[in-house]
């Protein structure tokens, strides 16, 4: 049953040292100013869970948030590599960062059977990938009709699944529209959750041909942060900071210069900052 | 993969970039459900879709079915390719009704290492568990490589990109040679055309080898071998690529400048959060 | 990719005797004109699978053209029984049919595997169920990384998906609209498929928020039939006839009142009739 | 199922059939989510939200999640339950993302045949192989059985109804007792409640038999025996179950009318097609 708090209540109330943690969003909607709540609240030992670790995580990983990765791309998407991500599995800085890799497809089935509240996903992958030599997490499973053999993995349940969506209504019901990405599978596979919203209405309105609806009874915390999937976008409110995207790996290439960003960008910020950049973006 | 400056190798009237663009595009066909990558194969696809494959349908994996961009999108999932799009699907129904299910009949690829049998890595240079590059990673191209129909490459050649023996299989290709999809059971018909900057490489019917077809012109067979890490072969009857027509090249350029106008720094000095 | 063409002709294109067919609909967009047109070719010896049974089948199974029927739940809804499919399972009249009976879940998840192109469903289902002894299609399967065992299923991957959409645009695109039940799945599991729709659009306009559209690649035949649905029904076009549905308990009863309104309004009528009885419902 | 026609066993102000809904209704809690089964399940489920349950989420199999029907659906896929309806999900969707993902708080399930334990029929009458009446099915029933919280069981007593032993196990209740269903894996309550057109039985914690809890005003505890296929048991401390409140007789009567005149058959003489 949802309830509306601060963004920093959410965060305490719901996420651990140690906890699995899924922030999702394919390119749209992903979760910034949640990031940086946890940044700023020093979680620490997380494993984060999501397809494209991309520059949010690079924040979480560069500050030593997380102990562990589950991932299948990890780039700073149009743009090239994520820095603090490589420095943390080349060179274990600031701290050693485990990984445990997969495919989107593999991803999007363990997202899928996670939300479908099954322990493992089937799908026809991994042929001939490497991925699976490496990566113990990856089995094969054989069809009872067919006696074809196909992959299995894990299916992804988390224990806190943070996302951005544009709208709650007065109730609590949640609403993405545009690219919808995994966010619903991995609200509907985690134990806990956190919603940031563009806005509260009173209804929903004019909605698009693919919208998701949460209904209220299965997200946890929402809390309204205007803007705060900023660089990423919102459909509908504002469009996606790509020179943020470009400023970034220019920023993160360098350990000090990263921690002077987050310290005056997320130590010494906050969630009401994130109106502000989006409406500049 | 960062992208050499343009022009770096430029010719009479267009670059060997917008050679390799036009070449690559050329191979869809207008009835062509292509699963795009991001980058080169993403400008290809949409080139071929302004030019003569205006029934294209193009698919980015962020759930974009039938999207027709007009500038070229800088990230998977950016907000043209769900708003031009016939339809928008949820990621895991992408990956398992459209790319699994079998309905697409070309997977566009790009890759940091390639070796004669199309075997595709972007995962690491060096050891997986000891890197000297951490690569991004396979993200959709393991299951686009053996899901579509067929999959064409394009990529820029160098020695240090065509290698002997890629670091680490993220993506299969035709393996060790012919037969080796069938014995993964794999059907579908792997890497049929790489598109270079400098030529045109086909995969051979008996031994699945990558051999030149065509060469660009102005490029010489030296020139391959040069920038290719393995002993690259030639067909028997190596054609010419024909030119960039006048419509190609001013479609790429419009596109490229509409793109560039896009997505330009905003000039606002700080960018902020 | 996806052709325009007289119901007659789809269904002489399509279907052969011996067929697997799966007609779709859950409750809502009921393909009664196509099954019609089905009867009056006078198709033999197919296999029927669909979720909910229930006129539509009933009238396929009364005329003989089923030898055999996949199923999850057989009734009028509503109302109460199929007594043409009652008289084909208790008397083998005029034929008898084999069955092949399973869960809503399982058919659902069928539906959804033979979309992803996988040979099987996993799900957690039939515990304490007798249905899974009397039907050996019903198998289980062993999660690889918690043991706990589940079922699974054949996937539905039919000769033939017939199917009742809103609207096609020129290209042959389809849209359906309101309950969406398993239509879209049916269709991309198919070898072939046959849609019938309300009317062709220029451009798919003020969709609703739950819309489901199938790209002209995915989709065989299309054949215009206005009030096709009837008497289920097609949301935003006209309302689900419920008086038709408790006539048709009567009708039905009876052997001989079932072939002669098989004869007045099925054999010597046509699609052209659809749009009149939905007119009227 | 055929229901009796109404009135058969009127009381002073209201009928059987009135008491079993109006009691049916009150089990449900305002914070429960409900998969509703058609028929008496979905009258009892509407009547609630229209009384003390007001944030009562109906789900019904059809895709339909939160749906507010002004009348009772004739089908489980009325139009007007996706009009009214919060969302409307497919039905693939519905039965792993929301059933089998162990979101509903109370299945709400009719019968054929029900037995002591609450298992229920609703496949055949007589032998699979060789049947008396083919009924229609388990359709969604089944994984309702198992995967919601609990299931509460709304039917007419009849010695036909309430059986010794139930010809198919359609649906799982108890199995044959205590133990059963975590021995087959499940970890959900099952069968909690049963309502009558005569009582309210409870599953006992420790049997989990049916044992009558409460009698409704008028009915005799013969009457019950009478109308029970099993030795039935009552609990020590029986209780009268509270008669039809005015508001909740006038609710039920108002949906039930306005579902009558919705769903009337037309008198243009023929129904035609």
């Amino acid at each position: 049953m949802s309830e509306f708090v601060l963004l920093s209540e959410a965060v305490e109330a719901v996420m651990s040292d140690g906890d699995a943690v899924a922030m999702e969003g394919f390119t749209h909607l992903i979760p910034h100013a949640a990031g940086h709540e946890v940044i700023r609240q020093g979680r620490r030992d997380l494993t984060l869970i999501r397809m494209t670790p991309d520059i949010i995580y690079d924040q979480l990983i560069g500050m030593g948030c997380a102990a562990r990765l589950v991932f299948s791309w990890g780039g700073n998407p149009g743009v090239g590599s994520l820095h603090r991500f490589r420095d943390a599995v080349e060179r274990d800085w600031p701290i050693p960062l485990e990984i445990e890799e997969h495919s989107h497809a593999a991803m999007a089935n363990a997202y899928d059977a996670g939300a479908a509240g099954l322990p493992f996903a089937v799908f026809r992958g991994y042929r001939g990938a490497e991925l699976a030599q490496v990566n113990p997490a990856i089995k094969s499973i054989t069809c009872p009709y067919t006696e074809e053999k196909l992959a299995c993995v894990p299916s992804i349940r988390a224990d806190v699944a943070v996302v951005h969506a544009q709208k709650a209504n007065a109730r609590g019901d949640v609403l993405f529209e545009g690219i919808v990405g995994v966010q619903k599978e991995a609200v509907l596979g985690a134990k806990r959750s956190i919603v940031t919203v563009e806005e509260i209405v009173d209804e929903f309105e004019g909605t698009g041909p693919n919208a998701v609806i949460l209904p209220h009874w299965t997200v946890g915390y929402i809390a309204v942060v205007p803007g705060g999937a900023h660089p990423s976008y919102a459909h509908g409110y504002y469009t996606r900071d790509n020179g943020f995207y470009k400023m970034w790996d220019e920023v993160s290439r360098d350990r000090d210069s990263f921690r002077a960003w987050i310290k005056q960008h997320v130590l010494e910020g906050g969630p009401q900052d994130f109106a502000r950049h989006a409406a500049a973006a | 993969m960062r992208q050499r400056p343009e022009g770096e190798r430029t010719m009479s009237d267009y670059s060997a970039q917008e050679m390799m663009s036009v070449t690559a595009a050329r191979a869809l066909r207008n009835d062509d459900v292509c699963f795009v990558g991001i980058g080169l194969p993403s400008e290809a696809a949409n080139l071929a879709r302004l030019t003569h494959a205006p029934g294209l349908t193009l698919i980015y994996e962020s759930g974009t079915l039938g999207t027709q961009p007009s500038v070229l999108p800088l990230s998977i999932g950016d907000g043209e390719l769900c708003e031009t799009a016939l339809t928008t699907v949820s990621v895991p129904e992408m990956f398992r009704y459209w790319l699994q299910g079998g309905r697409i009949t070309v997977g566009f690829l790009g890759a940091a290492q390639i070796d004669r049998f199309g075997n595709i890595n972007t995962t690491v240079v060096g050891e997986y568990g000891d890197p000297k590059v951490r690569l991004p990673g396979g993200g959709g191209a393991p299951e686009i490589a053996t899901s579509c129909g067929e999959i064409f490459i394009v990529m820029r050649q160098s020695k240090r990109g065509f290698v002997d023996k890629i670091d680490f299989v993220t993506s299969l290709g035709h393996g060790t040679g012919a037969g080796d999809r069938e014995r993964l059971g794999v059907t579908t018909r792997g890497p049929t055309r790489l598109m270079s900057d400098l030529c045109i490489m086909t995969s051979d019917p008996e031994t699945k080898e990558f051999v030149v077809t065509s060469i660009h012109p102005g490029i010489t067979a030296e020139q391959i071998v040069e920038n290719t890490g393995w002993t690259v072969r030639f067909a028997l009857d190596v054609e010419e690529t024909p030119r960039p027509t006048k419509a190609e090249l001013a479609a790429l350029r419009d596109l490229k400048a509409r793109t560039e106008a896009a997505h330009r720094v905003p000039q606002t000095g700080e960018a902020a959060e």
